[in-house]
């Protein structure tokens, strides 16, 4: 029965037995990838920020949450630039970071 | 004969004090409420950012006594103030004389209870920092059992005006950070989250503890306040915040929640600042004479303070803070005596 | 679950509440879709307790809805307070009951806002006798209706001829309460229990015999929310809410939920339907839902009165296999006769849940 | 001289002779090998090359002079030099003239491989000649010359510094045995000769040792344990050579007209590649130079193990070591055989898998307005973290009076090189097409970049016909020179740092420090020019962390201390910010040193 509308899709983040394998895959890889502080310099210096989004740190921390799906196409965009890797106060090596994800980490078509 | 000088509380920074007061000449008399001397400093396990063993430094304080005074399970009936100085009597009928007197009544760890939302006291898996700390150095509870999923909760009781204290208490991120690790340490196939509105780690050392915490050990940090917990049906807990950082909510099941409770005026405060005429901040922390250049004198003559009574402090910082009430009681009587108003 | 931990938070949060002579005022949503509930109320009340409890037709809606849905200002919903007050004053009450946790709420935002703000009751009160040429009293006492039974819980259960327990195996039910968000989230000190662990309902089915269950999503709203169920681009939010609380229950397998608040009555009752024929998942055992009941609908049940005169065939859920666990007699071939014994109509049965 | 034995055998040969056959064959094998993987293109440029008289001169030049007497190796250390060239040109020698006497005593035995070899054990004297004996003494010489290198060979073990090396590599099993063989080869030829001696001839080394034997035997020539393990040390050498660093004896043969041919490098270990990694000799040279060594626990990832992990094809740390690197290019500049490692490690970070792809679909929509201007500065992503560059560049532009304007700012497209770093050149060349796009169509005649890093993509991957592509090193050089900076000298010394783009990436040397010398002293490094040391802040390197880059800055920074400068200078934007982290001098870019030479009136 068409009542008009229906059942809305949660937005809440259930972390309940997370899949965590590919982060820790990813956190051996680079382990920088636990450094992260939060605070947006790379994406605020990001050269592909200009003209499209791009935030790393939001990546990064989906890929804690495992809800990862509508970030990473952000990742995309990156120029390797290396800009967020000057910028960052904890040092992280973010271009590789970006390409670990890449190597690890898929985009469902 | 030395002078007696009266210090309530028997915490580290009472004991402290007299030892220094014993040192510059005096015969401190330290009165403590509790059964024992030492302070919350019994309850604790190991202090950041290092991670000595509390007990060492309570050892250390609690020893070489000599020529100090001090009376535990101490009820104080009345404190007047004459011309000589403060008369303290308390309820055995007992009394003393002192030219000047020092508060080092310290503080009292909120009642996590009283964030009912977060089910202290009603939900088994639900602890306090102090609880963990007793656990560190029982090493056994009858609730932490293997957890695989561990929350804490920064700031329960600080930084709430609802809960009436709005202000930050200073010593609990660190702690949190090293309660986090700690826990890592002991169970390490255990995830660990913490949730912070800030991370307020001020100290020397302090941020490489976090560091460390987000490195070494994978604690991971949500920035968002545990909004409310449940437990479920199958004893576990469900904690709801959002992360703020991906402006989305989130909700976790977990095994153990430790809430970092956090630091308020003890309850004596408030009955001795109305014996004494101290006005007390609206925190309910006492005020000192100059918040920047006296902060260990009150108002009055003769009437000193020191440590957590005026305000959330680290151990270290109360201990300098000791010391230095102790040298300015020494000076103020060295003027007065000069001046012969005793 | 420490139960000492609860107790000791009900015994902080506990209201006073007169004995007697209330002014009584009604729910729209109750009169309309419930009415036998709050006449039940009435009845238990005079007949049973013999307390005095005054209402009159002259009342109207606190002005809730519209105020929720932002149709009308404070000023006007206040003024409307101010004339049922006025109501009260006149018939010489100064306790104030009313059947609406929403009004319950607005009640005691208008009293506190009065009370932080002097200025603004000044205003009101001009308001008023320029509208209406009346003067008022701010009620002595202000309580919701369920406070009134979880006060004479205890007398009600003295009386009683069922208690909520399965009557095959002895085992109390499971009962899930619900409050309405406006009773006690809003001032928590106004309801009894607070607003984390209320008490109010939660008393009354201990006093009756049965066993609360608290499962996570116990606080949730019921979803109602004025706006997202008023109007219809929303509706599936105000839905997807009630079905949040439903999946977060539905492991415990309740026997029944009791509400407070009309809406959450009307809500929990009628979304279990909605849920039903969209997802085809229903929450009951054998296809049934989970009977959703008023306080007063349960009091009544608990004294043997007839299921049929309490209105419960008026519910989208069917309540029979709950009166058959607790062994009450009903007669099944009543249940949609009118008053005069003349059969109203047979409404239309859905086939994604089971309603007898 | 005459035969000893008719039959001109003997068992003890056969170690030796099947050594000599399985290296023969191995190499064969490899060489067809090697060849047949090269690109069918790259293998007809090769035919073609070896055919060419003047390049098979030059061919010839470089094989006596790299594989036989080691001239980059006594530029390098005269010690070192000479340990190699004694021991390979001495080596050849003594099968030259075995050779020789094979041919010119018993030639219908020419054609075995051992007779050369062992022609002190098949012959004897029948009468004194003074050719013989010339050339008994030859041989002997040369004997003594290997035996010196030998000696030194083992000095070296014990004492690096002697040769000027801190570090050398750590030898895998198979190039110790190789070692101890090649060792114990000489001395025992030597013993072995000495048993002969009597009744085969010899010369100062030979004879005093016969004459030592016939003391304690009487007739040693009939003795022949000593052959048999002279043979067995070849033998053994000769099958520890393809596994050993010793393969680059032969390899280098193959490796000369194949550096001269052209080729270039298309996979990380075939065709031209494997040819390189046959030919390296594990000498070590490239783990000194290494700024990663920096840090000794990166040492194992230097060149010279990345060569012996591509030998053994061990993918993962292939992959590690190659994406470690600084790509600085060090290495390649003092490798004596010329090992193309950039190349080598640019074709395995190619070859790296991603799942996600990445893919700027926002290029198609940017067009930049950008003015018209006769000079168009591209300051590049890095620039925008170093505010103080683009604006001294625009400082001395406008005082120059020159008609420039900037494209990118605000923000432009990355030139696309941290993308070819990182491997991925398919999607450099969307950034490529884009920037060469937007350049063509300002009508600039001159492209002024200041990031060296940009610069040298510009310099080898664009196609900007018509546009002059200047690093502002060479451009402001050239402005000062015409007389368009009114500039003065001042007092203070500058250390100048050659970027590894711009230096050994694009051979820019000269104009910076040309330039420098306007305003100010110049300071030397203690290694410049090509041996200049990266800074550390390279992001050719894709796994160093920051904390690991830590001593490599601190070891460049003391490296351009080295006498007392008042400054560091450099031309890159990331250099720059690396040092500034932890140099106790303040760190000044290029432009920023020549706006401090400005005239007072002029600054105003």
């Amino acid at each position: 029965m068409d009542f008009g509308y229906s059942l809305s899709k949660s937005s809440t983040m259930k972390i309940e037995n997370l899949e965590n394998s590919k982060f820790k895959a990813l956190a051996k890889l680079e382990p920088d990838a636990t450094k992260c502080i939060g605070c947006g310099c790379c994406t605020a210096s990001c050269s592909a920020g200009v003209f499209a989004d791009m935030s790393l740190r939001q990546i990064l921390l989906s890929l804690q949450r495992d809800c990862q799906d509508k970030y990473l196409p952000m990742l995309q965009n990156c120029m390797l630039c290396g800009k967020c890797m000057l910028v960052c106060p904890r040092g992280i090596n973010t271009r590789h970071l970006i390409l670990s994800i890449c190597k690890i980490y898929g985009i469902e078509q | 004969m030395a002078e007696n000088i009266i210090i309530i509380g028997g915490g580290p920074c009472g004991l402290e004090a007299a030892k220094t007061l014993r040192d510059l000449g005096y015969a401190p008399i330290i009165l403590e409420k509790k059964q024992e001397l030492g302070g919350h400093l019994r309850k604790w396990d190991r202090l950041f950012p290092e991670g000595v063993q509390a007990k060492q430094v309570l050892k250390e304080l609690t020893s070489g006594l000599k020529g100090i005074e001090w009376h535990t399970s101490v009820d104080i009936e009345t404190i007047e103030k004459s011309r000589k100085g403060y008369t303290v009597t308390l309820s055995t009928g007992v009394s003393y004389n002192s030219p000047a007197l020092l508060l080092t009544n310290g503080f009292k760890l909120f009642p996590a209870e009283k964030k009912e939302e977060y089910g202290y006291g009603i939900y088994d898996k639900v602890i306090t920092n102090a609880d963990l700390e007793q656990y560190f150095a029982k090493g056994k509870d009858n609730v932490i059992k293997k957890p695989k999923t561990i929350g804490f909760v920064h700031c329960v009781g600080s930084r709430d005006e609802k809960v009436g204290n709005r202000q930050c208490s200073k010593v609990c991120c660190a702690t949190a950070v090293k309660q986090a690790c700690e826990m890592k340490e002991l169970f390490p196939d255990a995830t660990i989250y913490s949730f912070y509105m800030d991370l307020r780690l001020f100290g020397r050392n302090y941020e490489d503890m976090y560091l460390t915490a987000q490195k070494k050990y994978g604690i991971r940090y949500i920035r968002g306040r545990v909004s409310e917990v449940s437990e479920d049906i199958d004893g576990s807990l469900i904690v709801k915040a959002e992360d703020t950082l991906l402006c989305k909510p989130l909700r976790l099941k977990i095994d153990l929640l430790v809430l970092m409770t956090g630091i308020v005026p003890e309850n004596s405060s408030a009955s001795l600042a109305q014996q004494l005429n101290i006005e007390l901040g609206e925190d309910g922390f006492y005020k000192p004479k100059d918040t920047i250049l006296e902060p260990c004198m009150a108002e009055n003559n003769g009437l000193f303070m020191a440590g957590a009574c005026t305000g959330p402090k680290t151990i270290p910082e109360t201990l300098s803070e000791a010391r230095a009430a102790a040298v300015q009681i020494h000076n103020y009587l060295n003027k007065s005596w000069i001046s012969g108003i005793l | 679950m420490i139960k000492e931990g609860k107790v000791k938070i009900w015994s902080d949060y506990q209201k006073e509440i007169p004995d007697d002579h209330w002014f009584y005022v009604r729910s729209c949503i109750r009169q309309n879709f419930f009415p036998a509930a709050e006449v039940t109320f009435l009845k238990i009340l005079r007949e049973e307790l013999g307390k005095d409890i005054y209402e009159t037709p002259r009342h109207t809606t606190c002005g809730g809805i519209a105020y929720h849905l932002e149709c009308i200002p404070q000023e006007t919903q206040m003024t409307i307070i101010a004339r049922q007050f006025a109501l009260m004053t006149e018939a010489g009450y100064e306790n104030y009951t009313c059947s609406c946790v929403t009004s319950f709420g607005l009640y005691s935002e208008t009293l506190e806002t009065w009370h932080e703000m002097p200025e603004v009751e000044a205003k009101i009160r001009e308001n008023l006798w320029k509208s209406c040429r009346m003067e008022f009293k701010v009620p002595k006492y202000l309580a919701h209706t369920s406070d009134l039974f979880y006060k004479f819980r205890n007398d009600i259960s003295a009386k009683a001829k069922y208690r909520l327990v399965n009557k095959e195996t002895g085992e109390p039910l499971k009962v899930v309460e619900h409050i309405g968000c406006h009773y006690a989230k809003m001032f928590p000190s106004k309801g009894v229990g607070g607003a984390e662990y209320p008490y109010v309902l939660a008393g009354m089915a201990e006093s009756w015999g049965g066993n609360i269950i608290d499962y996570p999503e116990r606080r949730h709203c019921c979803g109602y929310g004025f706006r997202q169920y008023h109007v219809k681009a929303n509706r599936g939010y105000s839905l997807s809410n009630s079905y949040k609380k439903f999946e977060s229950m539905e492991p415990y397998h309740p026997d029944m939920i009791i509400t407070n608040c009309p809406g959450c009555h009307y809500f929990m009752d009628r979304w279990q339907y909605v849920i039903a024929e969209q997802t085809r998942k229903t929450y009951g055992q054998n296809g049934y839902g989970i009977p959703v009941f008023t306080y007063e609908e349960v009091a009544g049940l608990t004294l043997g009165y007839n299921p049929w005169d309490l209105g419960l065939q008026t519910h989208q859920v069917a309540v029979e296999p709950l009166l058959d666990k607790i062994g009450i007699e009903y007669n099944a071939s009543e249940k949609y006769l009118g008053t005069g014994g003349k059969l109203i109509c047979t409404p239309e049965f859905p086939m994604s849940i089971k309603c007898c | 001289m005459r035969e000893r034995f008719l039959v001109g055998f003997d068992p003890f040969v056969l170690p030796f002779l099947c050594g000599m056959v399985f290296v023969l064959a191995y190499c064969l094998f490899y060489l067809v090998r090697i060849l047949a993987q090269l690109s069918a293109e790259d293998r007809k440029k090769f035919f073609k090359s070896l055919l060419l008289p003047s390049n098979a001169l030059k061919n010839i030049r470089d094989m006596f002079l790299d594989c036989l007497i080691h001239v980059k190796l006594w530029k390098r250390n005269p010690n070192l030099g000479y340990m190699h060239s004694s021991i390979a040109f001495g080596w050849f020698m003594l099968i030259v003239i075995g050779h020789i006497e094979t041919f010119m005593y018993v030639p219908g035995k020419a054609g075995l491989f051992y007779y050369p070899i062992f022609f002190r054990y098949f012959m004897e004297v029948d009468n004194q000649e003074l050719k013989g004996s010339l050339l008994f003494f030859l041989m002997d010489f040369f004997l003594l010359i290997v035996l010196s290198g030998i000696l030194l060979a083992m000095i070296k073990r014990i004492w690096r510094r002697f040769f000027g090396m801190r570090r050398t590599t750590r030898l895998s099993i198979t190039d110790h045995i190789g070692l101890y063989s090649l060792w114990a080869i000489f001395p025992l030829r030597w013993i072995a000769e000495g048993f002969t001696a009597g009744v085969a001839g010899g010369s100062f080394m030979t004879i005093p040792i016969n004459m030592l034997l016939k003391n304690f035997m009487s007739n040693p020539e009939n003795f022949n344990i000593a052959w048999w393990l002279y043979s067995i040390a070849l033998g053994t050498f000769m099958f520890a050579l393809p596994f050993s660093r010793y393969m680059h004896i032969p390899a280098e043969i193959l490796l000369i007209p194949m550096k001269r041919a052209g080729l270039k490098v298309y996979h990380p270990r075939k065709g031209f590649a494997l040819a390189q990694i046959y030919t390296c000799p594990s000498c070590g040279v490239c783990i000194d130079a290494c700024p990663m060594s920096a840090n000794k626990q990166n040492c194992k990832d230097t060149t010279v193990y990345l060569v012996r992990q591509l030998k053994r094809n061990n993918a993962r740390r292939m992959n590690a070591m190659s994406n470690k690197c600084l790509m600085c290019g060090k290495c390649q500049e003092v490798c004596q055989i010329g090992l193309q490692s950039y190349d080598i490690r640019m074709n395995i970070r190619e070859r790296a898998r991603y799942n996600i792809q990445l893919k700027h679909n926002y290029l198609a929509s940017y067009n930049p307005d950008i003015k018209q201007a006769k000079v168009l500065y591209y300051a590049g992503c890095m620039s925008s973290l170093t505010p103080v560059i683009g604006r001294s560049i625009k400082k001395l532009l406008s005082i120059a009076k020159v008609d420039y304007t900037q494209m990118d700012e605000g923000g432009g497209i990355c030139c696309g090189r941290p993308l070819i770093l990182a491997g991925k050149k398919a999607e450099a060349q969307a950034m490529i097409a884009k920037n060469t796009e937007i350049i063509k169509a300002s009508g600039a005649s001159i492209l002024l970049v200041s990031c060296a890093i940009c610069y040298r993509v510009f310099k080898n991957e664009y196609k900007l016909s018509g546009i002059r592509v200047m690093h502002y090193t060479e451009y402001f050089n050239e402005l000062i020179k015409k007389g368009k900076l009114p500039i003065t000298k001042g007092n203070v010394r500058y250390a100048y740092h050659d970027p590894c783009d711009l230096g050994r990436g694009c051979g820019i040397y000269d104009e910076p420090r040309e330039a420098l010398s306007f305003v100010g002293g110049l300071a030397h490094a203690e290694k410049e020019r090509a041996m200049s040391v990266c800074c550390g802040g390279s992001i050719g390197s894709l796994t160093l962390n920051h904390e690991d880059r830590k001593p490599i800055v601190e070891a460049s920074i003391s490296n351009m201390l080295y006498s007392n400068p008042d400054y560091i200078v450099t031309a890159c934007p990331l250099c720059q910010k690396t040092f500034s982290m932890y140099s106790p001098v303040e760190v000044l870019d290029f432009a920023q040193a020549l706006c401090n030479g400005l005239q007072e009136k002029d600054v105003n």
